[in-house]
């Protein structure tokens, strides 16, 4: 019963800020909204005995976000139109199909019989730990799966490093040369 | 001097075409252009030695005449053609005049091209019409005269269009061009249809001639007559398109847009009476079918009754000489359908003297008038230039057949034969002599408005008439000679019949063929020649009477200046048939183009489309923007959804 | 009334469907973004949530899986924003709109 | 050798090209000319040669067939002609466009050669599906220069081409590859004679996807639709080459395989006959209304061709030399028309004839040289179109009266537009300010002049075509066969006269031979007499089944053990 009370107001919040991501004008309250929405997916995860997800999620998203809201800072005070009208025709027409996809999946779920089973391991640093790292017990599936996330952790950092800075190597001089260059390509499309 | 090859008379003009071409080519970059005395000797040059050449030949010709193979022409499993030239009494009699005035009227344009741009390209082109003309005239087979045949069309095409800045002429040379042509197809299916009946070796002549002999030796006159007579009649259909006869007579008029010696040179002396030669040519071909004789004799009598009418029209002084030409082409045609070969040949040989002598004064007066032809603005020019009125009165009193000079010889010849050797001949010669007295009328009254009277025209222009040069006054005066003596050849009334003597072998057989079949009735000759004076002087009355005494007619205000562009005055509704098939196939190419091949061409890209849909798949369909692309996947995802849910899987 | 899987699985809905409204409805490409990631948010949602009805040993997978999910998505977060920045670069814009040109 | 140097020199002529300098167009024209120069003079010679063949090399086989596909050629009047024909104008394009093009004039001879090379291929082929690889492989060369080179719609031009021409003879190659499935080898006769083992209804419906694919190549009339904007866009050269040369392939088609392979009935005869009168008037009448210049030209070019497809129907006996001469006049004569075209749109800098005119007084030798040309074209006689089109007149009034009435009212057209043509472009006064310097070339028109003059001289004398075609004399097939097939030459000098015990015995052997026994006797005599029917004189028959017994001897001989033996049998039973 107290479950169900954390639950709902742990979904609540959680629903309140996702809504909020989607009304809001600014991407810094779309953002801080978002975190919010986190940090109570974090909660039900703790509340629904995986802890060492619920930490995660704290840790990564938190990091993540918290860029996203940098890069939101410092990029879009020089967007030209950041004005831009938040909906337009398309959007109704999205929302038709959203709700109409959620109402669909929505019946089958209600249709479909759940039930908590009792023996679910929970999901504690433990277990997480021996699952990912003893290849004796579960063979070397999740451990080489892990590497590979690593690796592809590393590799899409250098790539936004590579993508996002603007020319390796580059003085002023070529900076300049490079925008021109970038603007002389517009003109021409 | 009769082993002068044969191919030497058209070298000549040939060599003088190329030489006198490249010279036109080379020096068009100049500013100046080659020296006018030079290309003008040239050009008469070698028309004169051709005339020469021709002149020996003819004294030293045997009387069955000269046959030459030159080299092989065409080689090909159905068709074996040679060139070979045939000299007989016919080809003798044309060539001696078509070298002869061809000299002459080359002559004539060096003055009267004089200071023209297109001096030494006119030059090439009267020589290449020579040789074509003698090639034509020459040749020993229908296929090589076919060569000739277009040649001179096509050379009639840059005469006539040869002041090609004036888009009017250039329609005017269109218009005789593809008329021509019209006549040409009809040459050309003649001899194929001749080549179904005994191959391609029956186009020489002597093949042909052998081959008719052949039929009536052997009793098949019957079962060839019908291809004979269409081939005969495809052949006259060329014929009336080189000779303007009815229906393709309307090119000629209009012809008049080339300079003057053209059109007296090849629309009045000699191209145009090709088809009269032709028929002369083919006579033993003809002499088997007499209903192509009887179509040929009733067109030429319509075309020179109605030419002779619309004569009477005119005003521009080239186009009364026009239609006079095909008036009195349909008096040789008229010859022919009676069969009097001899006579029309005889009416082409006197007629070339005293229409040459016509046009050429017509061009004396024009060059003295400085471009002028509109006969109201002429008048009382017999004071300013007194030669050529007298040449130009000369030819007239010929051509109206005044006892003594030429014409009255052939045209009195011409109507004898019609009223004894043709069918319903006293019809026919009725209105022969109609035609007579018609032609009379118009050509006095050319003769009363252009020298007599009073001057007409701009009082500034009166002081610049002038009497032509010598070097155009001579050929003038030799054509005027021409005019009045030409017909002693063959004086009938006065027993003289040298004429008949040296055409006989060619077309006398023919004749024979035909006449002898007939009851020739017997009228005395004299009574001929007083009807055909009387005729000529009734004409001569009727035009002082109308056109002399009471100076008509007046230049109408609202009849503007000269005769516009190249329309003539006064046509018959040939003009409005002719325009009739013109614009049908106007019609059908509009349809075509516009229709037809919108038609095709939708389909070929609605093909196309269905095409490139089927090709490309459903990315014809791709928005341009990725966020509708995504909905719209969004919402295959909900259908998808749905269809698993409501059947309960898709399987 | 205790708390049932199907109110876990029913604000997973709530949640992926509000991200996926936000992603593809939203002209901001920053929200675009942030669309996508509470969509995956919501997916591991229902992962963990699935997996708590599963027996021990199935249930293991439905908790791990969500940690790579994670790890994923702070990938895509990362080059997401580098791309966007290299294309505000050029563009001068946020609008994602300005960016598509799909038409083959 | 002279036969593979025409085919395969040209590929590598356009691949040395590629070493040459692309800023300097004269570096590279000149090395251009001197292969232009030597494919022209390869050409002559392979005239003045006669018949010849090269040995057949086994190329590859395809999926289903019984016998395998040849790399094999051969030259015959016809064939050698319509490659002087692409030599030829491949040379004056070459020396034409090194004005009118400003860029990239090597990556032009590049392309030209390659299509240069195509179209011989395309004339010289004795395999089937030799030829078909060449047929296709010219619109590559082609559809890619005129993309490149064309005029303002030269993209929609270029794949307008190429998609009309390959989906044109997209049936033709499944018809082509259904028939190299039943027959023992893709050459003439041996898909002549499996075709004659089909029911009718297969026959038809085979004819009907070969036809095609000639039809939209030739143009034939419905299938035009390609023509006139290819023709207007692609550049003046290029028009010339494809009018010129490229489009004779369809009637080569007509020729040298429809009539070969297929027994006609007389109604496919007499559709394909009125068709073809049908294009010509059609032609002329578009022609008549055309306003672009080169669309005008392509119009006309339709007419000719037409009336050529319509004198290869009317299978009279002297239809071959006929249509040959008439090709070869309308090659020359539309290719120098495009040539000047070409060049009068330098001068003005348009196409529309309306805007043109006044030329001959501004530039008097291109109006003496586009005059000249023109008449040449109107079939005045003394030229080679008149020998030409009077000749096809000639084997059309074998078929009646009618078409060849047809016949010349489509001649009484052509003088009609053509003269609308000479008049509102060179004629009357300048309708526009024409730039000065832009001046025709020395060479240009020289090379014009010559076509012109060659014009006249076949005119006069046609024998130099047709003689060409009078090689099929017995001599020069058995040289020929000596040529390819050394060894077996003399034993089938005895075959041909063969007795029928032979005969039996040879039908007999077809089962232990099945795969190297491709003729009997009896297929011969039948396709003999379907020859015959057809129109094929004796000469032209004799050489063609010559040839089929050399090719299915040299198989014999190639094949295993057994069969060598066979034939090695029947060689002593014949001696």
């Amino acid at each position: 019963m107290l479950a169900l009370i954390y639950f709902i107001i742990l979904a609540v919040i959680a629903v309140g800020a996702a809504c909020c991501v989607f009304l809001s004008k600014h991407p810094l309250y779309g953002g801080l909204s978002l975190v919010l929405t986190m940090l109570s997916l974090a909660g039900i995860y703790g509340l629904l005995g995986s802890p060492f997800i619920g930490v995660v999620q704290i840790m990564v998203y938190a990091g993540a976000i918290m860029m996203l809201l940098v890069f939101v800072i410092s990029v879009l005070n020089a967007a030209k139109d950041n004005r831009t009208p938040m909906f337009d025709g398309t959007s109704i027409f999205v929302l038709i199909g959203v709700l109409g996809l959620a109402g669909l999946i929505g019946f089958a779920l209600v249709l479909t019989p759940l039930g908590f089973d009792a023996t679910t391991l929970r999901g504690s640093v433990e277990m997480t730990s021996s699952n990912l790292f003893d290849t004796a017990q579960t063979g070397p599936g999740y451990f080489v799966l892990f590497e590979v996330l690593g690796l592809l952790l590393l590799s899409s950092m250098g790539a936004a490093v590579l993508m996002a800075k603007k020319r390796l190597g580059s003085d002023a001089s070529v900076e300049a040369a490079s925008e021109e260059a970038i603007a002389e390509e517009k003109e021409e499309k | 001097m009769t082993n002068l090859p044969l191919w030497i008379i058209p070298l000549f003009p040939l060599l003088g075409t190329i030489l006198l071409g490249t010279v036109a080519v080379v020096s068009s970059g100049s500013k100046k252009g080659p020296s006018e005395g030079f290309v003008g000797a040239l050009s008469v040059l070698f028309p004169a030695l051709s005339f020469v050449s021709v002149v020996l030949l003819a004294f030293g010709m045997p009387e069955e005449g000269i046959r030459q193979t030159l080299c092989n022409w065409i080689d090909i499993p159905m068709l074996k053609v040679n060139i070979g030239f045939l000299f007989d009494g016919l080809s003798r009699v044309m060539l001696l005049f078509v070298t002869g005035i061809g000299s002459l009227i080359a002559l004539y344009s060096i003055g009267y091209m004089h200071g023209d741009r297109g001096f030494t390209r006119f030059f090439a082109y009267i020589n290449l019409f020579l040789f074509s003309m003698i090639v034509l005239v020459l040749s020993d087979s229908l296929l090589l005269t076919f060569l000739g045949w277009e040649g001179v069309g096509l050379c009639s095409y840059l005469l006539i269009g040869f002041w090609n800045h004036d888009l009017n002429n250039c329609k005017a040379a269109n218009k005789a061009f593809i008329v021509n042509r019209v006549g040409d197809i009809g040459f050309l299916l003649g001899m194929l249809c001749l080549a179904t009946l005994g191959g391609s070796a029956i186009l020489n002549y002597d093949a042909l001639n052998k081959f008719i002999e052949m039929l009536i030796a052997g009793g098949h006159v019957e079962l060839a007559t019908p291809i004979i007579a269409i081939a005969g009649l495809l052949f006259f259909v060329g014929c009336t398109g080189k000779s303007a006869q009815i229906p393709l007579l309307t090119w000629l008029p209009d012809a008049m847009a080339g300079p003057t010696p053209v059109s007296a040179l090849i629309h009045a002396a000699t191209m145009v009476t090709s088809g009269v030669y032709l028929l002369a040519r083919l006579s033993r071909m003809f002499s088997v079918i007499p209903e192509v004789l009887m179509i040929v004799l009733i067109v030429g009598m319509l075309t020179a009754f109605w030419a002779a009418v619309a004569g009477l029209f005119q005003n521009d002084i080239k186009k009364v000489l026009a239609y006079s030409t095909i008036s009195q082409l349909g008096y040789m045609f008229m010859a022919a359908g009676a069969s009097a070969y001899d006579a029309s040949i005889f009416h082409v040989f006197t007629h070339a003297f005293f229409k040459a002598a016509l046009f050429l004064g017509a061009g004396a007066v024009i060059h003295a008038l400085a471009g002028e032809q509109d006969m109201r603005r002429m008048g009382g020019l017999i004071k300013k230039t007194p030669v050529t009125a007298c040449v130009m009165i000369f030819a007239f009193l010929a051509i109206i057949g005044f006892p003594g000079f030429a014409g009255f010889w052939s045209k009195d010849l011409i109507l004898e034969r019609l009223y004894t050797n043709a069918p319903f001949g006293e019809f026919f010669y009725g209105v022969g002599l109609l035609t007579a007295v018609i032609t009379a009328v118009y050509m006095g009254r050319l003769i009363i408005m252009t020298f007599f009277g009073e001057y007409r025209g701009p009082k500034e222009k009166e002081a610049h008439i002038h009497e032509a040069p010598a070097c155009m006054l001579f050929p003038m005066v030799i054509l005027a000679v021409g005019a009045v003596f030409a017909g002693y050849l063959w004086a009938d009334s006065l027993g003289i019949k040298f004429f008949e003597g040296t055409l006989a072998p060619v077309v006398g057989v023919a004749q024979d063929f035909v006449v002898g079949k007939l009851a020739v009735a017997h009228v005395n000759p004299m009574a001929f020649a007083c009807f055909g004076t009387a005729a000529a002087l009734l004409g001569m009355f009727i035009a002082y009477a109308i056109y002399g005494t009471k100076r008509l007619p007046r230049l109408h205000a609202k009849w503007g200046s000269a005769p516009e562009g190249f329309k003539a005055d006064w046509t018959f509704f040939f003009d409005y048939i002719h325009s009739i098939f013109i614009v049908m196939f106007k019609a059908a190419a509009f349809v075509a183009d516009v229709f037809v091949d919108k038609v095709l061409q939708a389909i070929q890209w609605t093909i196309g489309a269905i095409a490139e849909i089927v090709g490309d798949g459903v990315s014809s369909f791709q928005a341009r923007k990725v966020r509708v692309q995504l909905t719209l996947s969004l919402v295959g995802l909900v259908a998808l959804t749905a269809v698993v849910l409501l059947t309960g899987g898709l399987f | 009334m205790e708390l049932q899987p199907i109110f876990i699985q029913m604000l997973a809905l709530l949640l992926f469907a509000i991200g996926l409204a936000t992603a593809l409805a939203r002209r901001n490409v920053f929200f675009v973004l942030m669309g996508i990631e509470l969509a995956l948010n919501a997916v591991n949602l229902s992962f963990v949530g699935f997996a708590k009805t599963l027996p021990a040993a199935e249930s293991v997978a439905g908790q791990i899986v969500p940690l790579f999910s994670i790890a994923v998505a702070a990938a895509e977060a990362c080059v997401g924003l580098a791309l966007v920045i290299l294309i505000f670069r050029n563009r001068e814009s946020v609008d994602s709109d300005n960016y598509s040109n799909m038409k083959g | 050798m002279l036969l593979h140097l025409l085919v395969l020199a040209p590929f590598v002529a356009a691949v040395l090209m590629a070493a040459t300098s692309k800023e300097d167009p004269k570096s590279s024209s000149r090395l251009a000319f001197l292969f232009g120069y030597a494919f022209v003079a390869l050409s002559i010679a392979l005239i003045a040669s006669g018949n010849q063949a090269t040995e057949a090399i086994e190329w590859f086989h395809i999926p289903g067939a019984k016998g395998s596909v040849y790399y094999y050629l051969y030259s015959h009047g016809l064939g050698a002609w319509m490659v002087l024909l692409s030599t030829s104008l491949s040379l004056v394009a070459l020396m034409t466009a090194r004005n009118t093009l400003d860029t990239n004039y090597r990556n032009f001879a590049i392309g030209i050669f390659a299509l240069m090379g195509a179209m011989n291929g395309t004339f010289l082929a004795a395999d089937a599906v030799l030829f078909f690889f060449f047929f296709e492989a010219m619109v590559i060369p082609a559809a890619i220069l005129i993309a490149a080179y064309g005029g303002k719609e030269r993209t929609k031009a270029a794949m307008t081409f190429a998609i009309y021409t390959l989906v044109g003879s997209a049936p033709m190659m499944v018809a082509l590859w259904y028939l190299v499935t039943v027959a023992d080898n893709s050459l003439v006769l041996s898909l002549a004679v499996a075709l004659q083992n089909l029911d009718p209804a297969m026959q038809s419906t085979l004819l009907a996807c070969f036809l095609l694919a000639f039809m939209v190549k030739t143009p034939i009339f419905p299938f035009h639709g390609w023509q006139a904007i290819t023709y207007a866009e692609a550049p003046a050269p290029l028009s010339a080459i494809l009018t010129g040369a490229m489009s004779k392939a369809g009637v080569f088609g007509f020729i040298a395989w429809i009539l070969p392979i297929f027994p006609l009935s007389m109604e496919w005869v007499d559709a394909m006959m009125w068709l073809g009168l049908l294009t010509a008037v059609y032609g002329a009448m578009l022609a008549f209304r055309a306003m672009d210049g080169k669309k005008l030209l392509a119009y006309s070019s339709m007419g000719h061709l037409g009336l050529a497809v319509a004198g290869v129907f009317s299978l009279s006996e002297s239809m071959l030399p006929a249509v040959l001469v008439l090709l070869v006049a309308h090659g020359l004569s539309a290719g120098a028309q495009f040539y000047l075209m070409g060049i009068a749109e330098r001068f003005a800098g348009t196409r529309d004839i309306e805007q043109l005119g006044g030329l001959a007084k501004r530039n008097p030798v291109f109006g003496s040289l586009f005059g000249f040309v023109a008449v040449l074209s109107l079939a005045v006689p003394g030229t080679a179109g008149f020998v030409g089109e009077f000749t096809v007149l000639m084997s059309l009034w074998d078929m009646g009266p009618l078409p060849a009435l047809v016949a010349g009212l489509c001649l009484i057209l052509s003088a009609a537009y053509m003269l609308r043509f000479v008049q509102k472009v060179i004629f009357g006064t300048p309708a526009r300010q024409y730039e000065d310097g832009k001046r025709m070339t020395a060479l240009e028109g020289s090379s014009i002049g010559v076509m012109g003059v060659l014009l006249l001289v076949f005119g006069m004398h046609p024998a130099f075509i047709t003689n060409a075609l009078q090689l099929f004399d017995e001599n020069a097939v058995q040289e020929m066969n000596k040529v390819s097939h050394p060894e077996t030459a003399p034993v089938e000098s005895s075959t041909v006269e063969a007795p029928a015990d032979v005969v039996d015995d040879a039908t007999a052997d077809e089962n232990v031979a099945a795969v190297a026994q491709p003729m009997t006797e009896e297929d011969l005599r039948q396709l003999d007499s379907n020859l015959k029917a057809n129109g094929f004189s004796d000469e032209e028959r004799a050489s063609l089944i010559a040839q089929l017994k050399a090719m299915s001897e040299s198989e014999v001989a190639e094949a295993p053990e057994q069969n060598e033996a066979t034939a090695n049998e029947e060689a002593s039973e014949n001696e």
